[in-house]
């Protein structure tokens, strides 16, 4: 699988679809978030795996998000995601709430290819209550009494995008081990996945590297993005930039604040990349 | 020594808790993202000498788990997490928890960042510590505006565990699962009974005198202060800077 | 947590427990299997995850074993398990079949906590009418008809025996790609591990290692025992001893064949290695 | 060249059903262990230059699963596995399987070594390819003593596919779902429609003349012996040295 470029990845998510992204501790392409920005991509569905974080608050602050299903979102240290409490507060997106295992085992359930999964916990909690398509039946396996346990469906979105920290020739891709971003690529129609860098050989053939890689029968677009992730880390090959979330976070408390933040971020640093 | 600051009362009273001889023992505690308290609080236990495995969510190097973040809920989900600690932008006296936000669903006055794992994790863990440095009635709230995780269930529903405390920047309230209420264990040196119940907007119960929160040691102080802080830096930079006065690299 | 003698680590497993065994692909360990016949355990409970090999074989000859659970039992291009059929003609063992990913779809639930799972496939098959265990419902989330589907319910052994190539001074073991080792591990109460030898350091803070560990939170016990899982290959470590197996299966053709080898790999062996 | 051996003839006959115009496409597909003529089958179509994906199960080096075993079952529930072959120790005229053993349940006849993944991937898989080497009324059955797959389902009951055809050492047998049925499709030089018939526990459909199931072509043979046999070396030593008479490293 040859690499194309960031902005030929962005252009294979149509307006509307659901994009799963991993949050701020695990992968996510923030490379690509801007691309899809940049792209003008609208009506997009997001899944926050089992959060959201960064990515999530620019695309919602672009006006590209319709809705989002997640446990919660948040800059961490930085606080409040300021554009997504705005756009809620402002009905520009509807938000449905989950909690962080109900995500990961409807994915599950897609990985696996059955129709629902069970999950502890949830009830009395207003976020079942609020969820019509998840279910509360007794335990069939109960030998004595009712035991109700919720019946999460299957979650299967059209793509999901991470940044990994390699790819090979094959078109295989690294996650070590944030292996969420396997469960997430496993579980979902389409992949497309931004990296540092192509390294020649198989990632499979290594003992040492396999358990860490995502095979590429689940892989349909890698783009090359060096530090791809920022300001989120990356393994152990870049930190967390505090500074840039922060600052991002000062500035997105107004429409017009992150409008500069976004011509300067998203549009200019491309245009300058670009030269 | 400098000043005692609140944080580090908290933490030292969340330590307290953790080695609570009349709760079940703590042998694996998991310390979910955003939650420096908890997290130094069981560094404190460890570093004491008591043997104790910590699963810190957010740690970047030396991250506990292989599977990605699905780890935490699986290990508790097959009763491997003995303690967990949970937060809320609004708790009320039943020990319910609202991450969500207040006013109508999904948080139409002020939205909180979202539930996290709190409507798994407050049933599948035997003992649950809650935390909320901000003691005002905003907060501790008669009855919750949209429930994340509920402080009891029914006889017949599933759950392993409720809240076992309540530390506050006031206080520390025991929880009783049986009568679903709170009552007031100690009250941080400054305040008084009225002064937390002037500040918290649920009813709890008072039995007998209650005493202070002791003063965090010297010996607990300089654990904090030093090889905690150092734990704590990479995940932590801002609270290790304001709380412990560390400066953070450039 | 410090190695053990492997001796020591089969004392740990008590007559009639249930004991989770990988497959011959997949890090069984042989060593203990062998250290298990030569402690005289009885009435073991196995299962095959997702089927049986080698040391499920010596183990039934040995007469170690009351019941199999599992979805075949074989020793490759050797042929078929000579003791397990022998067992089962006899009636000296219990065979429980079942198909493959409901094993593994058994320890998932279990790994997740929850009392079932559900699995497509199985209906109509004979499997499934000698399962009383497993259940069949109507999908809850099927829009139209009833669209049957099984219910399995979580399965949590005892024990889980296998080899790894290697563990870490905290006791952290490393499984390669290998990784249904960790769901095993997962789902069972306890997990003993031999493994070719122990290294400096901590596998989960390298994060080219990290992904094929296994965190030693889920593990009981370790012990070194050098070629552990041989006859069987180990990763990129040693290959598949063919000849070993055939010889085994020539010999174990018949009980007293089967004595003799085991007089011979299992009991012999052991005392020279001790000399 | 040397005399075409029946498991080259098998396995040409296999890859021209993996090729089959009229079946939807295999783009990816998975081989089980113990499955050389399927393996040997695949690489052909692949070393001929088809754009096809290969996951070989027992392959040891460059396994193609990083989740284990586990990983096959997912992959072919996600429906991402498009072809999987099954063979059978009884095969009956509705294509049930039987790979648990003759007489009562479990196998208390003849044992054979149990059902696999059969009863997930027959359902699971848009196309199946049966292969069996051994014809004789023994293998192929009016009905089989146990069923570990069904070879069709009653409506309602989810299932993406069926056999499409059954490859044996002496004929092509074609299944039809609809009516639950094998049609002769053609017939390996030295048999006949009756020396198949005689040679079959069940009854099947016979549509006008038969061919012979063509010779593997030089081509596919220089293939088979030379490229195909070294990738299959390391998996299948016994039948590399067995079939294409290849020497195994000492």
């Amino acid at each position: 699988m040859n690499p194309i470029s960031l902005e030929a990845l962005a252009a294979e998510v149509p307006d509307g679809a659901m994009l799963a992204l991993p949050p701020d501790n695990s992968l996510p392409s923030v490379a690509l978030a801007k691309a899809l920005i940049r792209r003008g991509v609208r009506n997009l569905r997001l899944v926050g795996v089992p959060v959201s974080g960064f990515a999530t608050d620019i695309l919602i602050g672009a006006g590209c998000v319709t809705s989002v299903q997640t446990s919660a979102v948040s800059l961490g240290e930085a606080g409040f995601a300021p554009r997504f409490s705005a756009a809620l507060r402002a009905g520009k997106i509807k938000v449905i709430d989950a909690t962080c295992p109900a995500i990961h085992t409807m994915l599950q359930a897609a990985e696996k290819g059955v129709p629902f999964m069970p999950l502890r916990g949830l009830i009395g909690s207003d976020i079942l209550a609020n969820r019509p398509d998840w279910k509360v039946v007794p335990n069939p396996f109960a030998t004595n009494g009712e035991d109700p346990i919720v019946l999460l469906p299957a979650l299967n979105p059209d793509f999901v995008c991470f940044h990994a920290l390699m790819a090979d020739e094959e078109g295989n891709v690294w996650v070590g081990r944030r292996r969420e971003c396997a469960t997430i690529a496993h579980a979902s129609k389409r992949a497309l996945v931004t990296v540092e860098r192509v390294v020649p050989g198989n990632f499979l053939e290594d003992e040492r590297l396999a358990s860490g890689a995502i095979n590429a029968t689940y892989i349909s677009g890698i783009a090359i993005a060096e530090r791809g992730a920022r300001p989120v880390a990356l393994l152990d090959e870049y930190g967390f930039d505090g500074a840039y979330v922060s600052e991002y976070a000062r500035m997105a408390r107004s429409e017009e604040g992150f409008a500069a933040w976004c011509a300067r971020e998203v549009f200019e640093q491309k245009a300058q990349a670009a030269e | 020594m400098t000043e005692i600051k609140l944080e580090e009362r908290i933490t030292v009273a969340l330590a307290k808790l953790i080695l609570d001889p009349s709760a079940p023992p703590a042998r694996h505690i998991a310390v979910g993202a955003a939650s420096p308290m908890p997290a130094a609080a069981c560094w404190l236990v460890k570093k004491q000498g008591n043997p104790v495995r910590l699963s810190l969510l957010h740690k970047r190097s030396g991250n506990p788990f292989t599977e990605g973040t699905r780890e935490l809920f699986d290990l508790t989900g097959q009763g491997r997490i003995d303690l967990f600690f949970l937060g809320g932008g609004q708790i009320d006296g039943s020990a319910n928890l609202n991450l969500v936000g207040t006013g109508e669903w999904p948080g139409m006055g002020v939205r909180f960042p979202g539930s996290f794992g709190s409507a798994f994790m407050y049933f599948m863990t035997p003992r649950t510590i809650l935390f909320r440095e901000e003691h005002t009635p905003r907060v501790f709230v008669e009855k919750v505006d949209n429930i994340s995780a509920p402080g009891v269930s029914p006889p017949g529903v599933f759950r392993r565990g409720t809240a076992q405390a309540l530390v506050t920047g006031r206080c520390v309230f025991r929880f009783h699962p049986d009568r679903a209420r709170f009552s007031l264990e100690s009250v941080h040196p400054g305040e008084t009974v009225e002064s937390v119940r002037d500040a918290t907007g649920f009813a709890f119960d008072v039995a007998g005198d209650v005493p202070f929160t002791p003063d965090p040691t010297p010996e607990e102080l300089a654990l904090l202060r030093g090889p905690i802080c150092d734990e704590m830096m990479e995940t932590y930079p801002e609270f290790c800077t304001r709380v412990f006065g560390r400066k953070q690299a450039a």
